[in-house]
């Protein structure tokens, strides 16, 4: 029973799919059946993760190496639970927003794939499996991204397209080589045979750089912008909380489980804190110079990429001890928290961008007024990536700056400093339109079905993750201090 | 062992040939033949693999990770060359007219999901790219 | 299971509820149901205040009240009520249900008001959490939440001037948000989850760690001294007079410049502890500060025409009399900055409700406008007198028991020169107030005010704007009175100054 | 993009393959260490079918396999996505009509040989759907406008076909047998062929789809209609 439970969240969503291509004129109530199923599914594997065990299954009957893995622990479940409550969401709000439109026929099956392939990106055991996951990933991604239709739209989903391929083809060079070495793909054997070596040093790098491409690590960020500013509000939101996500996912699997820590040492980890650095700052500053509202967004996804790059120095120069368990927790929190608030800004903006038929920052002032939830939306998923307490994001900077001091590595305190000051500049830059003397809205919520996802879910980026993330810690399996 | 080099060496080359030219090309469907070529520098790699012990059976499992990763990068190579095309419309319809308003963020796609345009006889014949 | 549930454990919690959860309903009220809204309103402050008053009852009889939520291990979100954070949460209690009054009355007919006091609402959640915080981490969480929750209100009326005033208050309170957040996780790198606990925790460490606590007292400051208006990070606090009368009057009497001043408060004598940080010289630099401040902010005071304006100035320099308070090492001293924690917070509130009447009700908002109010709208500028006097330091009020202590305690510690500066800054203030009272009192009023709204009935002005005033200024008048009576601040100041000073 | 910085570009480049071929060759030189393939070989029996390749794409790994047919699936709805399909092409002339008669019968003989002798040869659903796929690539060459494919609607059930039955065997192994993709050894080898003519349809159409590159036109155009090549 608990083997098949581990597939259920990527055979829902791939028999959703199923079911609204062969049947277009059941799409919206399939569709939100199946969305309801995938979601069921994923926290019920995340339920049995937390409660019992990490869950484990060798598809096939053949056992390892010779089958495929499935495999969920806690770094699995809490991204798992993260894809399939964001995934929800922006279901329910995608019915409402894609409402009379024939973008609606193609927006469902494709998300349904994309879906499947997130859920199955954060259950994967096998490298190989991986690599066929991210194409998936990569090829669905890229085709929602272009549902708009405009040129700039196709334009940017077509370099997004050709990025993915690239990188994924350079994570498989690299899974070739560990291959050619070690004679198996699963992570797990492959994690108890590899050893420093030229080879595991080679295919590490092609690994990493190859996801870190498909996760817009700075400098290899310049496709994500245009592509997540020009794709439809619901696909903008998946792209930018749960897509990225995956290759970040992957990075940090392969780093804490797969590679020596000979390999995974003290110099790799400080290139990618720089990289994350050059993220946070490069990502802010854009963000703050953006005119339109939902590219402000994709620069800030940008920077907050960069936010859980940071962590890798302190991981790495942390014994492992509690303090480690805490940084590793945070990472993970950050990740989540900036999932639920880009997700719930993006569909704010949606709306916002519906309303008043463009999403130039400097004309949204009366749009955002009228549309009280929204606005609030917005302000609750901007507090989340400021970093403002009580959001989860602020957790995640307090583990992540004590981190620094208790590593020696005060320096990246200015990051830090100067990328919250900047986040803050560029989303207080948006709110401050909505202080306007224009008239007075007569009700808090003003579309309420499309309204309550996004609220919700930059509501639980807050308050949930926030003032409750001791989840996190209990479903990684850590401990922590004493209070 | 040789042979398994030879062929594996000439997989690293041709992965390296496809990514300078996906890198310093400009024109989509250069870069798409570039990915290609990275794509079958991997899979050269993977049948050397594959035979690396000289004498004993050829392993199956990387002949068949190579036809996965064949499947997989027709697909991509397909719904990149269909955006390209799409893209390529766009450009030509634009040149064509360029009175149409193009300020929405979001035009609907039903604009254009009209009837498809009768062939006229013979004028665009060939209707990929011919630059 | 029934010990963690315990009334003691929850009842922390229950007084930071009962304006939140009013708060957010407010939130979702539509824009015309005013009745409900001002139930809402009502109710969360008489709770609030009945809570506070049983939370007193209990701290004094001894009692611990503490609601522990762990937010992640090791990270705890503590609201613990000890004699200083009653102190601020009943001057914030009291005084929010007076401004909600106030404030009901003021925005009677203006636009987005379920917004207004939903943040509203908000902003004295966070000042009460901020007021109870029970350790480091507690408190700069409020104290942030504080910052995203007044900046709509100062926003609020949307006009270019507010959307400026507001962008530089945020500027100042994020910047200094970070410098507490850098000082806080770095103390807390360096000792552990940071209880506040009287007396402080930190002078059995070792001497090598010395330097750095220096720094990190310097980064608590600035992020302190910004909300607290300190000299030079108070300039965001004139720009913000752009918002309604009774966001200022919250802001400067109770929420954000008390929340700074409050935290000085606290990490000098609960985090350090008074003595360690008078012997690291930490008590010097606070000292230098806190007297620049009171003297250039009755400088500026001086020179300003607009009411409300001058009074911004004249906070400036007045909270700062807390942070002296606490840069003297003496119980005396200490009584009197904690004294004045409440009594600058009475006394403030009453002079910005009042120039809110003026404005209000005449179209009054510069001091040369002045002449005569006193004959058209007695009541307000009895109200206002009061508050005046108080200011300057004129006794019986009780901005004497204050000035009064602060001089004892400067002379019982030896430091003389704080009498100076009592002395210049006394002067100072009333040659900022006297000129004013003077006018409204004694010149006669004009033939035309610049814009008066008549409002029916036996008052100079709507009843929802006189009484809050008259009840502050009758405030200020018995706290100066009776303050020796049991429950009054200078006796519950006495009370806390004892527990931090004990062996 | 200027001269200089390709030249660099290739230099970097240059260094990176030498730097792999050099990992390469040292990894070649140790000890191969444990292998896959003895276990595959020496499992084949059990798996249905005898040809090594087969075995691992239809059965060790036929999770990947069902994958990639979902690659293939997002391709094509990325495809219909994008609008209508462009034109197609002027009927053909007399010659390739007789050619294209003769040869999509042809590839469509040769892909069912294909997916059949896949169990013991080199062979199987994906060398007979691409060339299923490849009769329809003539077709629209010779001027039918959907490539020999049915309507839209019949179109989109093809196009699932594969990943759909793929996934309903799985999902009804895993209800009532030993778990997803699981198949019991004795039904092994007839759930496999009908995985892989489900998968084979499945990819000659949606190839074939492909090649029209758009969402498929909803009825012949007249002047295609007069040449229909009836597959």
């Amino acid at each position: 029973m608990i083997s098949n439970s581990l597939v259920l969240p990527i055979a829902l969503p791939l028999l959703g799919a199923l079911l609204v291509v062969a049947l277009p004129r059941k799409m919206p109530i399939l569709g939100a059946l199946a969305a309801l199923a995938t979601t069921g599914s994923g926290l019920w594997v995340t339920a049995q993760t937390w409660l019992q065990a990490d869950l484990g299954v060798v598809l096939g009957g053949w056992g390892l190496p010779l089958g495929i893995g499935l495999a969920a622990d806690g770094l699995s479940a809490a991204f798992l639970a993260m894809s399939s409550l964001v995934g929800l969401g922006t279901s329910i709000y995608a019915i409402g927003y894609f409402a009379g439109s024939e973008r609606c026929n193609h927006f469902w099956p494709l998300w349904f794939l994309l879906w499947a392939s997130l859920n199955g990106v954060f259950l994967a055991a096998d490298l190989f499996n991986l690599y066929v996951m991210l194409e998936l990933l990569g090829l669905s991604a890229a085709a929602l991204g272009a549902l708009t239709g405009s040129r700039a739209a196709v334009e940017a989903n077509l370099r997004y397209l050709l990025v993915g391929l690239l990188g994924s083809i350079t994570y498989l060079l690299g899974v070739a080589l560990l291959y050619a070495g070690y004679g198996t793909l699963d992570i797990g054997l492959l994690s108890e045979r590899i050893q420093p070596s030229p080879l595991a040093a080679g295919a590490l790098v092609l690994m990493v750089v190859g996801l870190a491409l498909k996760a817009a690590l700075f400098p290899m960020h310049f496709w994500l912008p245009p592509a997540h500013a020009n794709a439809p509000a619901p696909v903008s939101a998946v792209l930018s909380a749960l897509v990225v996500k995956t290759a970040f996912y992957l990075i940090l699997r392969l780093w804490l489980d797969l590679f020596p820590a000979e390999l995974s040492n003290a110099a790799a980890a400080f290139v990618l804190g720089v990289l994350g650095a050059g993220a946070v700052l490069w990502g802010s500053w854009r963000a703050l110079r953006a005119e339109r509202l939902k590219l402000l967004a994709a620069y800030s996804t940008v920077a907050q990429i960069g936010y859980l790059f940071l962590f890798f120095p302190l991981i790495q120069a942390t014994p492992a001890g509690i303090a480690r368990d805490d940084l590793i927790a945070a990472c993970v929190l950050m990740a989540l928290t900036h999932g639920f608030a880009k997700a719930g800004f993006f569909l704010a903006a949606g709306l916002v961008q519906q309303k008043a038929g463009h999403d130039r920052i400097d004309a949204l002032g009366g749009t955002a007024q009228s549309m009280p939830a929204t606005t609030f939306s917005i302000a609750l998923a901007g507090s989340a990536l400021i970093g403002l307490p009580p959001s989860g994001s602020f957790i995640a900077k307090w583990v992540m700056m004590r981190g620094a001091f208790e590593a020696g590595q005060w320096w990246w305190l200015i990051i830090i400093s100067t990328g919250t000051l900047l986040a803050a500049a560029y989303i207080f830059r948006v709110l401050s339109r909505a202080f306007g003397q224009e008239p007075t809205p007569q009700c808090f919520l003003t579309d309420a079905r499309a309204e309550i996802p996004a609220l919700l879910l930059a509501f639980a980026s807050v308050a949930l993750l926030g003032l409750a993330a001791g989840p996190v810690w209990s479903l990684l399996g850590f401990q922590g201090a004493p209070a | 062992m040789t042979a398994a080099f030879l062929y594996g060496a000439a997989g690293l080359l041709l992965f390296a040939l496809g990514l300078w030219s996906l890198l310093v090309h400009e024109p989509l469907l250069r870069k798409l033949i570039a990915f290609n070529i990275m794509g079958s520098g991997v899979f050269h790699l993977f049948i050397a693999v594959a035979h690396r012990s000289d004498g004993s059976s050829p392993d199956p499992v990387p002949h068949a990770l190579v036809l996965t990763g064949i499947v997989v990068a027709v697909s991509a190579t397909a719904l990149a060359l269909a955006l390209n095309s799409r893209l390529e419309e766009a450009d030509a319809k634009a040149s064509s007219s360029k009175t149409t308003p193009s300020g929405a963020p979001e035009p609907n796609t039903t604009a254009r999901t009209g009837l498809p345009k009768p062939s006229s006889n013979g004028a665009n014949r060939l209707r990929w790219p011919s630059r | 299971m029934s010990q963690l549930l315990s009334w003691t454990a929850l009842l922390p919690g229950a007084i930071l509820l009962s304006s939140l959860i009013p708060g957010a309903l407010i939130f979702l009220l539509k824009e015309e149901s005013h009745i409900l809204r001002s139930l809402l309103n009502m109710a969360g402050a008489i709770i609030k205040l009945i809570l506070v008053a049983v939370l007193i009852w209990g701290v004094y009889l001894g009692g611990v009240f503490e609601t522990r939520i762990t937010i992640a291990p090791g990270l705890d979100l503590v609201l613990h009520a000890d004699a200083l954070s009653v102190l601020f949460v009943t001057l914030s209690t009291v005084l929010w249900l007076v401004t909600t009054i106030y404030a009901i009355g003021y925005l009677e007919h203006s636009p987005n008001r379920s917004r207004f006091f939903g943040f509203f609402s908000l902003c004295v959640s966070a000042t009460v959490g901020i007021a109870l915080a029970g350790n480091l981490l507690t408190f700069v969480i409020f104290y942030e939440i504080l910052t995203l929750a007044t900046y709509p209100l100062v926003a609020h009326r949307g006009t270019p001037d507010a959307t400026r005033g507001a962008k530089i208050y945020l500027a100042y309170t994020m910047a200094g948000g970070v410098a507490l957040l850098i000082g806080a996780v770095w103390l807390r790198s360096l000792t552990g989850p940071v209880d506040f606990v009287e007396r402080g925790v930190l002078s059995a460490m070792p001497a090598s760690l010395h330097p750095q606590l220096i720094a990190i007292f310097l980064f608590l400051l600035v992020g302190l001294g910004v909300k607290a208006a300190l000299f030079p990070l108070h300039g965001w606090l004139p720009q913000s007079m752009v918002a309604p009368a009774p966001v200022s009057s919250l802001l400067h009497a109770v929420a954000v410049v008390k929340a700074g001043a409050f935290g000085i408060v606290r990490v000098v004598y609960d985090v350090y502890g008074v003595e360690f940080a008078s012997e690291l010289g930490l008590l010097t630099i606070l000292g230098v500060m806190a007297s620049i401040t009171i003297v250039y902010g009755s400088v500026m005071a001086l020179t300003q025409d607009g009411l409300k304006k001058r009074l911004a100035y004249s906070t400036v320099s007045q909270v700062s009399y807390i942070a002296l308070g606490a840069s003297i090492l003496g119980p005396i001293a200490t009584i009197g900055g904690m004294v004045h924690l409440v009594h600058q917070g009475i006394m403030k509130i009453t002079l910005f409700f009042c120039a809110g009447n003026y404005a209000e009700t005449l179209g009054v908002h510069k001091v040369s406008q002045m002449d005569g109010v006193g004959r058209r709208m007695p009541w307000t500028t009895m109200a206002f007198t009061v508050g005046a006097l108080g200011m300057i330091g004129i006794p019986p009020i009780a901005g004497f028991v204050s000035k009064w202590y602060l001089g004892l305690g400067a002379v019982d510690a030896g430091q003389y020169w704080v009498l100076v500066i009592l002395a210049a800054s006394t002067l100072l203030n009333a040659g900022y107030f006297l000129p004013i009272l003077y006018k409204a009192w004694f010149r006669d009023p004009p033939d035309e005010w610049p814009k008066e709204h008549l409002f029916g009935g036996r008052f100079e002005t709507m009843g929802a704007l006189l009484w809050p005033p008259v009840i502050t200024a009758a405030l200020c008048l018995i706290a100066g009175l009776l303050a020796a009576a049991p429950f009054s601040p200078l006796e519950w100041a006495t009370l806390i100054a004892r527990r931090e000073y004990a062996p | 993009m200027n001269r200089d910085l390709s030249l660099l570009i290739g230099i970097l480049v240059s260094l990176l393959a030498l730097l792999l071929i050099w990992i390469f060759y040292t990894t070649l030189a140790a000890d191969p260490g444990p292998r896959l393939a003895p276990l595959a070989l020496e499992q084949l029996p059990n798996s249905g079918v005898s040809h090594p390749v087969t075995a691992v794409l239809l059965n060790y790994r036929a999770y990947d396999t069902l994958l990639e047919l979902a690659v293939l699936l997002a391709a094509i709805l990325g495809i219909w996505s994008l609008g209508p399909a462009p034109s197609g092409f002027q009927p053909a002339g007399p010659a390739l009509t007789v050619l294209a008669n003769w040869i999509v019968p042809l590839a469509i003989i040769t892909g069912g040989y294909l997916l059949w002798v896949g169990g013991h040869a080199p062979g199987g659903a994906f060398q007979a759907g691409a060339l299923l796929g490849s009769a329809g690539v003539i077709l629209r060459l010779a001027g039918h406008e959907r490539a020999g494919l049915p309507n839209e609607a019949a179109q989109r059930w093809l196009v699932v076909a594969g990943v759909g039955l793929f996934l309903l065997v799985g999902l009804l192994l895993a209800v009532f047998g030993a778990g997803f993709l699981t198949y019991p050894k004795a039904s092994a080898k007839w759930l496999i062929l009908l995985i892989e003519t489900a998968a084979t349809i499945a990819i000659g159409s949606t190839l074939a789809a492909a090649y029209v590159g758009g969402r498929p036109p909803l009825a012949q155009s007249t002047s295609a209609a007069s040449k229909d090549l009836g597959a």
